[in-house]
């Protein structure tokens, strides 16, 4: 059953592809009804987990094995595996069934749904491995599928780039990432889990040069770690693909770009905690990155006109609570929010893919508007996915937010006071955006020029059928799971995947924490209804008074500019010269070019003495003895 | 002694003067001319230290064999005067620095070293230079020439043969159009080639022609 | 004397040269006879070295299958074995030459005969190379193979044809002819040219440094390192699709090869001495080149510069010293064989449809050739070093054992990880995906049968080794071991007599 | 007289020539004959020195030596003479040459060289290079209506007179401070050396370098090659440089011995020169002959490495070296005597070009000899240079064998040139197809050599290894 | 200055040599002259052999010189050969016309 988790979204994958030459259909059913399976075996995989404590580690063969460097594939179920393979599958599964309404008119299904496959596939690979070198694999793996499915339309300009940009975006963070697998092993003589968390402690103290630099080992490590996970979740520095990579269909950003591979990153720093648990200032570096992804993601989406680009912002932001989460040492919390997370912003992505649908294809929620009647399922689903995203009171949001706000005062250092201001900021920020999604999408004028409004019908079953889903996990994933995840007695189910030193006491949460951020975002409500909705001048004033900021905003911080001006010009720049400049002009030009117009000339001058003349050559003939005896003369 | 040098001097700055001429002579028979004078000087150099055989043979090899081959070639093609002054050439002009250079800087070290200047002591000891023999010159070469240096006279005659065939080969041609007597032609004439007997019919006469 | 198994393997492609070169050049270009025959001679030689394979003995490091008959009589012998590391040279190079025999059939359209005759030839002359175990041999050989290829990059090349087969040829006989040099030397110092002998006499250290530098100048063309890496972007460029297969699976890994046999282990003090050296090169090649990739706008131009910034990887793991970088640059250059060749076949799969090799030609390809998207897909994918292909392992590695000893050489070649993404993706972008915009495209065909199974070969190769990599690492372990423990030992008494 | 018997060959060879004279001249139409004849000779010759002993014998007051090494030296001049001799002969009847004197004149010079190579005293030296090099200038000239042949006799003619005349001093001088002519005396009484017998040496070496055209006395070859009938190039190419070479080692080894490293440097000087000016000058070349001939320059080069060397090991590498090169240069030639279009031969490199479409074997063939005279492995080339090498690098002259291999890359570019040419530019017009066993035989042999020479490469070597000539 | 030694035939030898070798590049217009000048290097040559020779007493040099001679004969046979040869071909033995051939 352990291995069919790992292999039956693979073969899905091939079979899926493979039975493109007998007919779509018979690839969608097999790719959807192989992942179903999977994410009913991962559910009773985590129900065996937390109800007989039934985890393990099972070997499928030796992968490498280079002198002490051995490395396996495995699957290894713990609890922290086993709830993301629910989340993983899960949320697969469903976007599985999405995609075949989705994509009914697309041409290419087979191959999307042998991609959806392939990124199970890999995600499982990367959630169930047991060392760091599997995890790679997966890593990896899903950024090529996400490479892959971004560029699905691959007629489109923009989705090829954006694609690339987010292949080349992780590569960067995975760079780190491998640094960080380097060191490991360099040190730790392994990359398995188990046997690397062993003897960290041993360690904690050590310190290594580093190009030049005293530091201390596991900061170094941790910091190469997280580099990896910045750049597959996403997080600020490198954040720059994930709103670029809405261009991928819609199915793939609620499945990748939102509840699974994005949280990879969180899963890896939880994954790790045992190491990071030895480095303050690693889990201060990723609580501030954290921080600051979450109120620049939510400052950008505050002005963003895409739908989906919102909610990737969105993403990006919540992610960064999670990482501040995790920065304060609160793994769990970190792991709930991804967990409540997946549901409801897979509901956010699959209800605005059901309205892009039914729009035609039309993201920008400028064109859109008072549409609510004419969808209601999709209205209904996308109000309750915003409701859990603020963290509306009873929604899974709320239960899990607010932890993290609460986990991070509680920690009482500087830095997790600062987490807290910032989450309750954030956490504002977040609901005024989603309210101007729904409001502008469903509410007020119809503003689309192209559509009649009464062509507008909400989506087919198949579309509605998983947002159903999605809906009751996003309405009581929170309550149902607090005290599993987080509660008093979370170590129960954690056991010994995640380390945590200090943990902080949760019982005496001071009551203003408690209220202020459900008080904040219930408040945001009428507020955004009566700004974007009612009185939209107040808006346009303040739009105009400070354009600076708003252009600030609306360009993201300038940071795409930034990079592109930084690193990608100047590569193109420096790779042009040198391959103009340095291979041609001064290599070539040099060496065997040079060399050989130098053999020319000297072969023409040589060839001028050969002047056809007796008397010349007679000459030379009497230079060479004259030669000759003179340096005999002087010689001697 | 006194004899000895003054005829040294005497002969061979007239050596060294008709070299000179030779090279420098516009006149081409003048050249030749120089070149007489020049193996003359030295054919008396050799009979005055000894090797009479050898200067006889140079006046014969040289003045009344190949000398006389030079001015016969230069009549042949008609060269004797040359237009201009030979050592300005119609092109470069900066030989003549340069050769007299080269050439002075070999003759400086041919002289420093094998001129004895260098390893004076080695040589100037010769009080006189002399055979001291009972045989004559011309006797002691024609004792060795045809005992021990046989294979190199009999070798010497093939070189003599072969520019006999060069020579042939590359000036001889035979003209067309030049009759010539063939012997074998007439010795080898039978009757029965020649004469032929007709019976003549009478009243007439024979065709010759036919 | 058992079977000579070694020298049939390396002189079976002559004797089915020759046996082409009777066969009757039709006046049709299509000349079957000999495209038989050769398919049959390499493929006859590839099931010999797979049986090879199969009698090798993992468990020792001693060179097996040796052959040795007196050869100039006196001087020297000639001797052929093999250890862990020859073997998967040769099994590569008998693996490729079938391929880039069947891949003439599409590409190669004029005397065909003649090109078989060199392919066959230059397989020989590969073969040979990676079996000698004497310096002499192993000279021989090495340049030999220039010829053949010589001609096919002069006769069967493109426009700039002349320039590059020049370019080569002068190039890579500049750069070995000091080997020569150093060869005779080590004659002179040692009494004798035979690597095995030669092992256990060991060189004076004070000899060690320049004739490490003979030696080095030789493979540094030819592997090729930068700044010497001009010639390969030319030949590549010009050469048919066989040729710049062969070329860059092969050829390119004699050096590596070289390296490893002949650097390391006659003068494991000048290598290590001579190690920033090495890696400060070998690292200015993965930026310098990755950099330069990224600008072609030639396919195969671009592919070639790949070729340098991944041979750049071989060589900072080779002078790792230790396992993990010695084990990966094998990996890398045997993984590096399967991709490049499938590359290079790709792009002439492309260039015999449309006869353009410039990148803004294409655009669009996935819309028409589907299949072909798919395989040149995983090739991309495999040079970028994804996980899950071969080319993933052995650069793993390499960094692996790079990062042991020198942190900042590993953080600078990972960089051209990063831009090896850029640059073949971008690669990929601009001619697979996109708009089909060039109207001549839209008439060509997707890949046929024959293209098909040559792609796959090379795919199933490159995914199999990169999920599996042990029957490689197996093969190789102990003749490592034996190479770098060799290594300590002079290292150490060096130390010692210091 | 006991000596004769010694003297067999070089008797038998004179009497051969005073009776081809005689029918030469009494016979009409006679060049056909006399060439079968000549063979027959150059083979009954071959045969006469193989059936004697090979144990040294002096005879003629120790002037004259028959010893392994003047033994070898006489068989390859032998055996190269019969290939020149082979290949040249359709070319003779084609530009109309072919008068009875030419194979005569070739025997003379044959006589010559056998003399000179036997010679072990400085006057016997003398006449039989004499000998062969008046043959030598009767020769070039040999085609006398052709004007380029008349020049390039007159320009040889007075070069080589010039050197004759430099060599002479140079011989009078050592006479002079030795006070003998015979090598072994000269040798004996080597350590009392004056600078006055090493400035004769200088001269010596000045005349003998002339001879097998080493720069800088080099100067006449080019014009001399290109002037000259190719059947002539040809044999010019090869034989003398045998015998050239020969007795330069011979000069080297035996009566300045000792002092060896007097001329070592002069030695590597020319070397050098050699190397460098025969793999540059010979780039910018278009007719091939002119370009053989600064290819020889190069080899010769290459073959003094290895007397420089000063080693047994070194002359004996450059007796292995001028024995290849010689199978190299047959071959070569034998090839530029097919290049032949309506009725005339031509001699321009770029007229080869794309013949390996019309001529695949013929290019095939020249392709073989070119790569070997680049010296690429593993064609027989590139044993030569290496066995010249191993001498060299055993003496520890490092810049010399460096130097030697990157003019042999330099040089490799010409050759290549001429191989870009045949394979890869554009046809023209066919040849003149004939068939010439005797041509296409000596390519075929050529060729069969150098690839096959690698089997056994120490071939050579075992035979050159029984030479000694102290 | 008065006693004449072996020395002074050599410098006369090596006068004449050095005039030869002159003779030989520095003349521009007329081959036969140049082959004047190898007579005069041949007779420079039979100075030094013939005083040599006297002042070893060793006749050896004499033979020398002696077939020197005829060899200078048969040279310049050969020579003047060549020369007419040429002269036919040409027209003209001017030095500096004898230029075919070059580069």
């Amino acid at each position: 059953m352990e291995y069919a988790v790992i292999f039956l979204p693979l073969f899905g994958a091939i079979f899926g592809y493979l039975s493109k030459y007998i007919s779509d259909l018979t690839s969608q059913i097999t790719t959807t009804f192989f992942v179903c399976v999977t994410a009913a075996i991962s559910i009773i995989l985590f129900y065996n987990g937390v109800i007989n404590n039934d985890y393990g580690n099972y070997l499928i063969y030796e992968w490498i094995s280079s002198g002490d460097f051995v490395v396996n594939w495995s699957v290894n179920i713990d609890p922290l595996s086993s709830i993301m393979l629910v989340v993983v599958t899960l949320i697969s599964a469903l976007v599985h069934i999405y995609s075949i309404g989705y994509m009914k008119h697309d041409p290419n299904k087979p191959r999307f749904m042998s991609y959806l496959s392939l990124f199970t596939f890999s995600m499982i690979v990367l959630v169930v491995s047991d060392n760091f070198l599997q995890l790679f694999f997966g890593w990896e793996g899903v950024g090529l599928c996400s490479y892959l499915l971004i560029g699905f339309w691959y007629k489109k300009d923009s989705a090829n780039k954006a694609a690339i940009k987010a292949f080349i975006v992780n590569r960067v963070g995975d760079f780190g990432f491998a640094l960080g697998i380097f060191l490991i092993f360099m040190f730790f003589g392994t990359v398995n889990y188990s046997e690397v968390f062993e003897i960290t402690p041993k360690f904690s103290s050590e310190t290594i040069n580093f190009l030049g630099f005293n530091i201390n080992l596991i900061t170094l490590i941790c910091l190469f770690l997280f580099i990896g996970a910045m750049g597959k979740s996403a997080q600020f520095f490198l954040h720059t693909w994930l709103p670029d990579a809405m261009e991928g269909p819609t199915p793939v950003s609620a499945l990748i770009h939102a509840a699974t591979m994005v949280t990879a990153g969180v899963f890896l720093v939880v994954r790790c905690s045992p190491i990071f648990e030895y480095s303050q200032i690693a889990l201060n570096f990723v609580a501030i990155i954290g921080m600051l992804t979450a109120f620049f993601a939510a400052s950008v989406a505050l002005v963003q006109n895409d739908i989906k680009r919102i909610i990737a912002y969105s993403t990006c932001s919540q992610l960064g609570y999670m990482f501040f989460a995790t920065g304060v040492g609160a793994y769990n919390v970190a792991i709930f929010h991804l967990f409540t997370h997946a549901f409801f912003k897979a509901l956010l992505f699959l209800g605005s893919g059901s309205v892009i649908h039914s729009l035609k294809e039309e993201q920008d929620i400028r064109k859109m508007g008072g549409i609510w009647r004419q969808m209601p399922y999709t209205w209904i689903a996308m109000i309750v996915g915003t409701l859990a995203l603020t963290g509306f009171p009873f929604l899974s949001g709320y239960y899990s937010k607010d932890a993290i706000i609460e986990f991070a005062y509680l920690k009482g250092t500087n830095i997790g006071y600062f987490a807290a201001g910032i989450g309750i900021v954030t956490a504002l920020m977040t609901a005024m955006y989603s309210w101007r999604l729904i409001f502008k999408t469903f509410h007020g004028k119809f503003n689309n020029l192209d559509l009649s409004k009464f062509e507008i019908k909400d989506s087919g079953i198949l579309i509605i059928f998983p947002l159903v889903i999605l809906i009751l996990g996003s309405i009581f994933s929170g309550i149902f799971f607090k005290e599993l995840l987080i509660g008093h007695h979370y170590n129960d189910f954690w056991q010994s995947s995640i380390l945590i030193l200090k943990s902080i006491d949760h019982s005496n949460v001071p009551y203003w924490i408690l209220f202020i951020t459900p008080l904040l975002v219930t408040l945001a409500i009428p507020i955004s209804y009566y700004l974007y909705i009612i009185n939209n001048k107040i808006l346009e004033k303040i739009k105009i008074k400070n354009q600076l900021i708003y252009k600030f905003l609306l360009n993201k911080w300038y940071i795409d500019e930034i990079y592109d001006f930084t690193f990608v010009r100047p590569s193109q720049i420096i790779g042009s010269f040198l391959w103009k400049s340095g291979d041609i002009k001064t290599i070539d030009r040099f060496g065997p070019d040079g060399i050989s117009k130098i053999v020319k000339t000297l072969s023409k001058k040589t060839t001028k003495f050969q002047s056809g003349y007796i008397y010349d050559y007679a000459f030379v003939m009497l230079i060479g003895l004259s030669l000759l005896l003179t340096i005999f003369i002087f010689y001697k | 002694m006194i004899a000895h040098a003054l005829f040294f001097y005497f002969f061979s700055i007239i050596a060294i003067i008709s070299a000179i001429f030779v090279i420098v002579s516009r006149n081409t028979v003048h050249a030749v001319f120089f070149l007489i004078l020049d193996f003359i000087s030295i054919a008396c150099l050799f009979i005055m230290i000894g090797a009479e055989f050898l200067g006889m043979m140079m006046l014969i090899v040289y003045v009344g064999a190949v000398a006389v081959l030079f001015l016969f070639v230069v009549m042949l093609m008609n060269v004797t005067e040359q237009k201009l002054s030979w050592f300005r050439g119609s092109k470069r002009s900066g030989h003549i620095p340069t050769g007299l250079i080269v050439g002075s800087v070999i003759l400086l070290e041919l002289v420093v070293i094998v001129g004895g200047w260098q390893y004076r002591d080695t040589f100037s000891q010769t009080e006189f230079l002399k055979f001291d023999s009972d045989f004559t010159n011309t006797h002691l070469i024609g004792n060795v020439l045809y005992t021990e240096y046989i294979h190199l006279f009999q070798i010497s005659g093939i070189i003599l043969l072969l520019s006999m065939i060069g020579a042939i080969v590359l000036t001889y041609r035979k003209r067309e159009g030049v009759k010539k007597q063939s012997y074998i032609k007439q010795i080898s004439r039978e009757r029965e080639d020649s004469v032929k007997l007709v019976d003549g019919e009478f009243n007439k006469g024979v065709s010759i022609d036919d | 004397m058992n079977f000579p198994i070694l020298s049939s393997i390396t002189f079976l492609p002559l004797i089915g040269a020759f046996f082409v070169f009777l066969t009757r050049s039709e006046k049709t270009e299509k000349n079957n006879g000999a495209i038989y025959i050769s398919i049959f001679t390499s493929f006859l030689n590839f099931f010999i070295s797979l049986f090879l394979w199969y009698s090798f003995d993992t468990k020792t490091s001693e060179f097996q299958f040796v052959e040795e008959i007196d050869w100039i009589s006196g001087f020297i012998k000639f001797k052929f074995g093999i250890d862990g590391i020859s073997i998967l040279f040769i099994l590569l190079t008998t693996l490729i030459v079938p391929i880039a025999i069947i891949s003439c059939i599409n590409s190669v359209k004029l005397r065909i005969k003649e090109f078989l005759i060199a392919l066959l030839v230059l397989e020989t002359f590969m073969i040979g190379v990676f079996c000698s175990l004497d310096l002499v041999v192993f000279y021989l050989f090495f340049e030999a193979g220039l010829i053949p290829m010589f001609l096919i990059i002069g006769i069967w090349g493109g426009p700039k044809k002349v320039y590059s087969a020049f370019k080569f040829f002068l190039f890579t006989l500049l750069g070995s002819v000091l080997m020569l040099v150093a060869i005779i030397a080590i004659y002179w110092i040692t009494g004798t040219t035979d690597v095995t002998e030669i092992y256990q006499i060991k060189i004076p250290h004070e000899f060690q440094y320049l004739l490490w530098l003979a030696f080095f100048s030789s493979f540094a063309v030819k592997l090729p390192m930068w700044p010497v890496h001009t010639w390969l972007p030319d030949a590549h460029v010009e050469a048919p699709t066989p040729g710049s297969v062969i070329l860059a699976a092969i050829l390119l890994k004699m050096a590596g090869y070289g390296f490893l046999r002949f650097s390391i282990g006659l003068f494991p003090i000048a290598s290590d001495y001579f190690t920033p050296l090495i890696f400060a090169l070998s690292v200015i090649a993965v930026v310098y080149t990755s950099l330069v990739a990224l600008m072609q706008d030639d396919m195969k131009k671009l592919i070639a510069y790949s070729s340098v910034a991944h041979m750049g990887f071989v060589t900072i793991g080779i002078f790792t010293f230790n396992k993990q970088g010695i084990e990966g640059s094998i990996l890398q250059m045997i993984s590096h064989g399967l991709i490049s060749a499938a590359l290079f076949l790709s792009v002439g799969i492309l260039y015999d449809r449309t006869h353009s090799r410039l990148i803004k030609s294409y655009g669009g390809i996935v819309n028409i050739l589907p299949k072909y998207s798919l395989f040149f897909m995983v090739f991309a994918l495999a040079t970028l070093g994804l996980p899950g292909t071969s080319g993933f392992v052995g650069e793993f590695l390499v960094l692996v054992g790079t990062f042991k000893v020198n942190f900042l050489v590993a953080v600078l070649a990972s960089i051209g990880v990063i831009l090896a993404a850029a640059y073949i993706l971008w690669l990929y972008k601009r001619v697979i995906f996109g708009k089909l915009e060039n109207p001549q495209l839209k008439k060509i065909n997707d890949v046929n049968y024959l293209e098909t199974s040559m792609l796959t070969v090379l795919c199933v190769m490159i995914l199999l080794f990169g999920f599996y990599p042990d029957p490689l690492l197996e093969t190789i372990k102990v003749s490592v071991d034996n190479l770098i423990s060799n290594y300590n030992l002079e290292i150490n008494n060096k130390l010692t007599l210091k | 007289m006991i000596a004769i018997k010694f003297i067999i060959p070089e008797l038998f060879l004179s009497i051969s020539i005073f009776s081809l004279i005689i029918i030469g001249v009494f016979l009409k139409k006679s060049f056909e004959i006399i060439y079968r004849l000549t063979i027959l000779v150059i083979i009954s010759i071959i045969f006469i020195i193989f059936s004697a002993n090979f144990e040294t014998e002096k005879i003629f007051n120790d002037s004259f030596v028959i010893d392994k090494f003047s033994i070898y030296s006489k068989l390859l001049i032998l055996v190269s003479t019969f290939f020149v001799l082979l290949i040249s002969k359709k070319y003779i009847i084609d530009i109309k040459n072919n008068k009875f004197e030419y194979p005569i004149i070739i025997l003379l010079s044959i006589l010559g060289m056998f003399i000179m190579v036997g010679s072990n005293d400085l006057i016997m030296f003398y006449m039989g290079l004499e000998l062969q090099s008046l043959a030598l200038y009767v020769l070039a000239a040999i085609d006398r209506d052709n004007i380029k042949s008349s020049e390039a006799g007159v320009k040889y003619f007075i070069l080589s007179a010039l050197s004759s005349g430099l060599l002479l001093y140079g011989c009078s001088l050592i006479y002079g401070f030795t006070g003998s002519t015979n090598f072994e005396i000269i040798a004996g009484i080597s350590n009392e050396f004056k600078i006055g017998v090493l400035f004769g040496m200088v001269f010596i070496l000045v005349g003998l370098a002339f001879k097998v055209s080493a720069v800088p006395f080099h100067m006449w070859t080019p014009d001399v090659y290109q002037g000259s009938p190719t059947s002539v190039t040809s044999f010019f190419s090869v034989v003398p440089k045998i015998a050239g070479i020969a007795i330069f080692i011979k000069f080297m080894y035996l009566p300045f011995k000792e002092v060896l490293s007097e001329w070592q440097y002069i030695l590597v000087f020319m070397s050098i020169a050699s190397m460098i000016l025969g793999s540059v000058a010979a780039i910018g070349q278009t007719n091939i002959k002119r370009l053989m001939a600064y290819s020889s320059i190069g080899h010769i080069g290459y073959a003094i490495a290895g007397i420089a060397s000063g080693s047994e090991n070194g002359f004996k590498s450059t007796l292995v070296y001028i024995s290849i090169y010689v199978v190299m240069n047959i071959g070569a030639f034998a090839c530029i005597l097919l290049m032949k279009r309506g009725g005339k031969y031509i001699e321009d490199i770029d007229e080869l070009s794309g013949v390996s479409k019309n001529h695949p074997l013929m290019s095939l063939g020249l392709m073989i000899i070119l790569f070997s005279l680049a010296g690429i492995p593993p064609l027989a080339g590139f044993f030569a240079k290496f066995y010249v090498f191993m001498a060299v690098i055993e003496s520890e002259m490092y810049t010399l064998a460096i130097v030697g291999l990157v003019t042999t890359v330099i040089s490799a570019f010409y050759y290549i040139k001429i191989i870009k040419v045949m394979y890869f530019d554009e046809p023209r017009k066919p040849f003149e197809k004939f068939v010439d066993y005797k041509i296409h035989g000596s390519i075929f042999i050529s060729c069969f050599i150098l690839v096959t020479f690698f089997l056994y490469p120490s071939f050579l070597n075992e035979i050159v290894s029984k030479i000694n000539i102290f | 200055m008065i006693e004449i030694g072996l020395g002074h035939y050599l410098t006369l030898g090596a006068v004449i040599f050095s005039l030869g070798t002159l003779g030989i590049f520095l003349n521009r217009k007329n081959v036969i002259v140049i082959l004047m000048s190898v007579e005069l290097i041949l007779l420079a040559v039979n100075i030094n052999l013939v005083s040599f020779s006297i002042y070893l007493q060793d006749i050896t040099g004499q033979i020398f010189t002696m077939l020197i001679l005829t060899v200078a004969a048969a040279e310049a046979a050969i020579g003047l050969a060549i020369i007419v040869s040429y002269y036919r071909n040409k027209g003209s033995i001017r030095v500096e016309e004898i230029d075919e051939m070059k580069g």
